[in-house]
């Protein structure tokens, strides 16, 4: 991967704070003049050390600790860990929950594609797509907060099961959100396939082939609108996918605007899913019943989130904690298609084509916690602030 | 100094932004700030420490802000400020308003260049290319009016415009759409905001100014928008007789510009000067030719 | 199923003349145990076969039982390919003293941040790697310092807070 | 191929009311199933403590007053609550309830944040003996007698 960035070149660094990040990472792109000859990446500003943290927690309380990876995709990181657990622990769950949980992963597919439409648009400078779309977002942020009782962190996974039930209020409050949704995004599909300004941003922009995609192991609507048909949901289907089958959306465009038609052509199979889900939801129990020790072994769980499989290693030594958990987010595969794409666009695409794999920060970053001790840490705090008083009255 | 002054040019510039952000807010579904928005920012922005970069010019970098504002109110003198007469006038004082005009651009570029800051330099490049692209269509689009009028004093041609509303309003279509967006690339309103595209490069020019120069420069802004508004109605839309009229005009031209600001994505600066100069100028030639034709033959409508 | 036990097969024959031992801990998945030194050689020709696409490096760290030498603790690197519903996993087993492998990015360029995340949390010098500058850690991280092996369980002293002036 | 294929959004917006909302100033009620504040029944509590066990934020401290009589303070960090409700889940008397009400959660200070739930006498006599027992740090432990 040459992407070392020469010394001598003019360099754009991006991040860690910058506007067109909405969470910390660095890049830095070497121009010429508007030209990008050169990008390198660097992470690790949230790392909050999670992999680790997990040694010392009891696996109820991992579940929500690995909930909070991702403040978008929270269900799916739950749901990896709570299939990893059943397996090892050999749980039969009731036919319900995984219902349950796939039209919360659904749910949430919905709300994390329309957010990614609104920042894409937004980094492309057309705020008033943004605006739009996540207004119609709200309407699944509400759903999922009266299903669940919260916007982000819907917490609906317990091992062995879920937490709550859908009734009938609910389910036809969520029909309604459906049929609301989806001719507003056929609009939207109208917009970035139809409007000229759009247009001129996302075609032939960011451009991968097939083979590109393969290589780099790009995951999700990244590879898909590559034409690689790939979808855990269909390879390898979990939780309730193999009685509601999925219809993998491709594209052969692999240039932004075709990532877009994807996300978006996505949306429609998971509206027919979800409304597929509530017609069939099968009746019967919500959740069995756990031990608080899972037997000893590994094994590997896979997801589809929303921006692509999401990998799980589980290493249970026999007891109440587990002994290693490796999270493989969907972002960290697609991170080597920027820095690669990257070279000979304009600088301006930067902020799109990074924004194009919808990149989650935070589900990068998770491994080391420091721990301090709270004495030390506020010593260090007050030597900075008595750094700063004295830097001023210079 | 007070009507139709600086300070008056000031407080309307003011409002104008308000109006305009609160258009495009109402235009994306939003609540949009609230009327002493501009306001607040404003005397926050001055009363805010100010952070000299290291590397600059000191003096350039304290003195630009001065003079783009500056500029732009001394403008404001030249023009039929809410339908009353200018305060100073001369025969080709449209030349002397359309200079006064881009040098508040030009401090933005300057300004952006003296810094060290990548974000700034790569702004000021921006700001000025832009500048470069659309100045011209812009001129020509102003000269329309100027031409069928016979004079180059703003004053006369509003006169013109006011006697003769259809004549210039029918034949120069071409001419107001240019003078129109024309406004809006020099003010960098969306989708000619890529000079200070804050996705890509922060603030473009004005990254490292804070405090009381970012709201001179802010201050110069919106007085140019009242400006180019008051131009580009006294020229086009039948001139300016009276306050309502300008009131009436100038929102008018304000509404058809957020609607523009709102249905377009960003332009990249190399589309931006491509957009420019095939379509903008050529536009505005054709409306030039439509003038002189129409001259030659002496058609009233 | 039929289709993901077949894949797995395949997967097996390719890599016989490497494999130390072989083990199917589930229906879907072969685990592969390889020496470190034909890591790279199974590797390519898992990628020549176009089998599988690399998924995700997963460290493990195995410290000395209680009792013997902590030097005989071991780490383990498992590098997961998956094809459809298979889940293939080479192990290298490497030992503290001698923590060294080889890098991939040759045959997959994708794996530089794996590679890199593995090679800072666990110590394990991954040679012939085309970038070896820090991905995660802090800037101000001690050397020699491995987060995620077991032994660590917090740094001593907090990192000093030395601020430059710009 | 269009220019502005968003004019029909932006001009029925314009005779529209926004979306948003001027927010202190307005407020939506949250919805009934809304995991808000923890609320505690301290009449059907064993005193078990599951609910404590899998808490990934420590956010409750069981104080056991007595026993046998069934004298229960449940001291709750409204702060570090990560509100998943687990404890409401363990809880085999149901005597946890997450309510939907209080959802904004900012303060100038943190002691608004400790609510301690039981019986008025025990809630009484316990805040007593913290005030006896130091005069500032309320730090007890939680099996204090």
């Amino acid at each position: 991967m040459d992407n070392q960035v020469e010394a001598r070149k003019f360099i754009v660094p991006i991040g860690p704070q910058h506007p067109a990040l909405k969470e910390p990472g660095h890049f830095e792109f070497s121009v010429e003049g508007e030209v990008v000859t050169g990008a390198s990446v660097r992470l690790g500003y949230v790392h909050r050390g999670i992999e680790k943290a997990a040694e010392s927690r009891n696996w109820t309380q991992n579940l929500y600790l690995f909930e909070r990876i991702c403040g978008i995709c929270s269900h799916v990181h739950a749901t990896a860990l709570t299939l990893g657990v059943e397996k090892l622990a050999n749980l039969q769950v009731p036919p319900r929950a995984q219902a349950i949980r796939t039209l919360m992963g659904e749910l949430e597919r919905i709300h994390s594609h329309l957010l990614w439409l609104g920042v894409a648009a937004h980094e492309g400078g057309f705020d008033t797509l943004f605006m739009y779309s996540w207004r119609d977002r709200e309407t699944v942020m509400d759903l999922l907060e009266s299903i669940s009782g919260n916007r982000v962190h819907y917490s609906a996974n317990i091992i062995g099961g879920v937490k709550f039930d859908i009734d009938d209020q609910r389910k036809d409050a969520i029909l309604r959100g459906m049929d609301f949704l989806e001719p507003r995004t056929r609009h939207y599909l109208d917009v970035v396939t139809g409007d000229r300004t759009f247009i001129a941003r996302t075609r032939g922009i960011g451009g991968m082939t097939r083979e590109q995609a393969e290589l780099l192991g790009a995951v999700g609507p990244t590879a898909r609108a590559s034409g690689v048909t790939r979808d855990v949901r269909v390879d390898s289907p979990y939780a309730a996918y193999p009685d509601f089958p999925v219809n993998v959306v491709t594209d052969e465009g692999g240039d932004l605007a075709a990532r877009f038609v994807v996300r978006i052509k996505e949306l429609f199979e998971t509206y027919r899913l979800v409304r597929e889900i509530l017609a069939k939801l099968p009746p019967g129990e919500l959740a069995v019943r756990a031990l608080r020790r899972v037997p000893a072994g590994e094994t590997v769980s896979r997801v589809e989130a929303p921006r692509g499989e999401l990998f799980y290693f589980l290493k249970s030594a026999g007891a109440d904690k587990p002994d290693r958990v490796k999270v493989r987010t969907p972002s960290l595969c697609n991170w080597a298609t920027v820095t690669q794409v990257a070279v000979g666009h304009k600088l301006a695409d930067m902020p799109m084509l990074l924004s194009g794999i919808d990149p989650c920060f935070s589900c990068n970053d998770r491994l080391v916690r420091v721990n301090r001790g709270r004495d030390s840490e506020l010593m260090s705090w007050e030597a900075l602030r008595r750094y700063g008083i004295e830097y001023y009255q210079k | 100094m007070f009507f139709p002054g600086g300070l008056f040019v000031i407080a309307a510039g003011l409002v104008y932004e308000w109006i305009d952000r609160k258009l495009v807010a109402r235009l994306q579904n939003r609540v949009g700030p609230r009327w002493f928005q501009p306001l607040a920012d404003l005397v926050k922005l001055l009363a805010k420490e100010e952070i000299t970069p290291e590397g600059v010019n000191r003096s350039l970098f304290y003195l630009l802000p001065v003079v783009a504002l500056a500029a732009a109110l001394c403008t404001a003198l030249y023009i039929p400020m809410a339908g009353f007469a200018p305060s100073y006038s001369f025969r080709g004082d449209l030349i002397v308003a359309l200079y006064m005009l881009s040098v508040l651009t030009i401090c933005m570029g300057v300004a952006g260049a003296n810094t060290l800051d990548r974000f700034s330099l790569l702004g000021a490049t921006r700001t000025l290319t832009q500048m470069f692209s659309y100045e011209a269509p812009f001129l020509l689009a102003l000269l329309g009016p100027a031409i069928a009028a016979g004079s180059w004093q703003i004053n006369e041609i509003n006169a013109y415009a006011h006697a003769h509303p259809w004549d210039i309003l029918v034949f120069q279509v071409f001419g107001l759409a240019v003078a129109l967006v024309g406004t809006m690339g020099k003010l960098e309103l969306p989708p000619f905001d890529a000079p200070e595209a804050e996705t890509e490069i922060v603030a473009g020019a004005m990254t490292e100014y804070s405090g009381r120069g970012y709201a001179l420069f802010r201050l110069g802004k919106n007085v140019e928008l009242i400006i180019a508004l008051t131009l580009v109605a006294s020229f086009y839309l039948g001139g300016i007789s009276n306050p309502l009229d300008f009131l009436l005009k100038t929102l008018g031209l304000l509404l058809i510009m957020a609607v523009l600001q709102s249905l377009f994505a960003r332009l990249r600066i190399d589309q931006t000067v491509g957009l420019w100069w095939r379509l903008g100028a050529l536009l505005a030639l054709v409306n030039i030719l439509v003038v002189f034709f129409i001259r030659m033959k002496g058609i009233h409508l | 199923m039929n289709d993901t036990s077949s894949l797995l097969g395949q997967a097996e024959l390719i890599l016989r003349p490497w494999a130390a031992d072989y083990t199917h801990p589930e229906a879907d998945r072969l685990d592969v145990l390889l020496p470190p030194e034909a890591l790279k050689i199974a590797v390519r020709a898992l990628q020549k076969a176009r089998w599988g696409y690399f998924a995700a490096l997963t460290g493990l760290d195995l410290p000395a039982p209680a009792g013997a030498k902590p030097e005989d603790g071991h780490i383990e690197g498992l590098y997961h390919f998956c094809e459809g519903a298979a889940v293939l996993t080479l192990r290298v087993r490497l030992p503290y003293a001698r923590a060294q492998v080889e890098s991939l990015c040759e045959v997959i360029p994708s794996a530089l941040l794996y590679e890199r995340e593995f090679s800072e949390m666990y110590g394990v010098d991954v040679l012939q790697s085309p970038m070896k500058t820090r991905l995660l850690l802090a800037d101000d991280w001690p050397e020699d310092v491995y987060p995620m092996r077991k032994s660590f369980s917090g740094l001593q002293e907090p990192p000093a807070a030395e601020v430059k002036v710009g | 191929m269009k220019l502005g294929s968003m004019i029909g959004d932006v001009f029925r917006s314009l005779f529209r009311r926004p979306a948003t909302e001027l927010y202190p100033a307005e407020k939506r009620p949250a919805p009934e199933r809304f995991r808000g504040k923890l609320v505690y029944d301290p009449v059907k509590c064993s005193g078990c403590q599951l609910c404590i066990k899998d808490c990934p934020s420590e956010a409750i401290e069981l104080i056991v007053l007595d026993k046998v009589n069934k004298k229960f303070v449940l001291r709750y960090h409204q702060d570090r609550c990560t509100y998943c409700a687990q404890c409401v889940v363990n809880c085999r008397f149901s005597c946890l309830e997450m309510s939907n009400e209080l959802w904004e959660l900012a303060a100038v200070r943190k002691e608004p944040f400790e609510i301690y739930y039981g019986k008025d006498e025990d809630v009484a006599f316990l805040m007593e003996k913290i005030a006896k027992d130091n005069s500032g740090d309320a730090k007890i432990p939680a099996d204090a007698p």
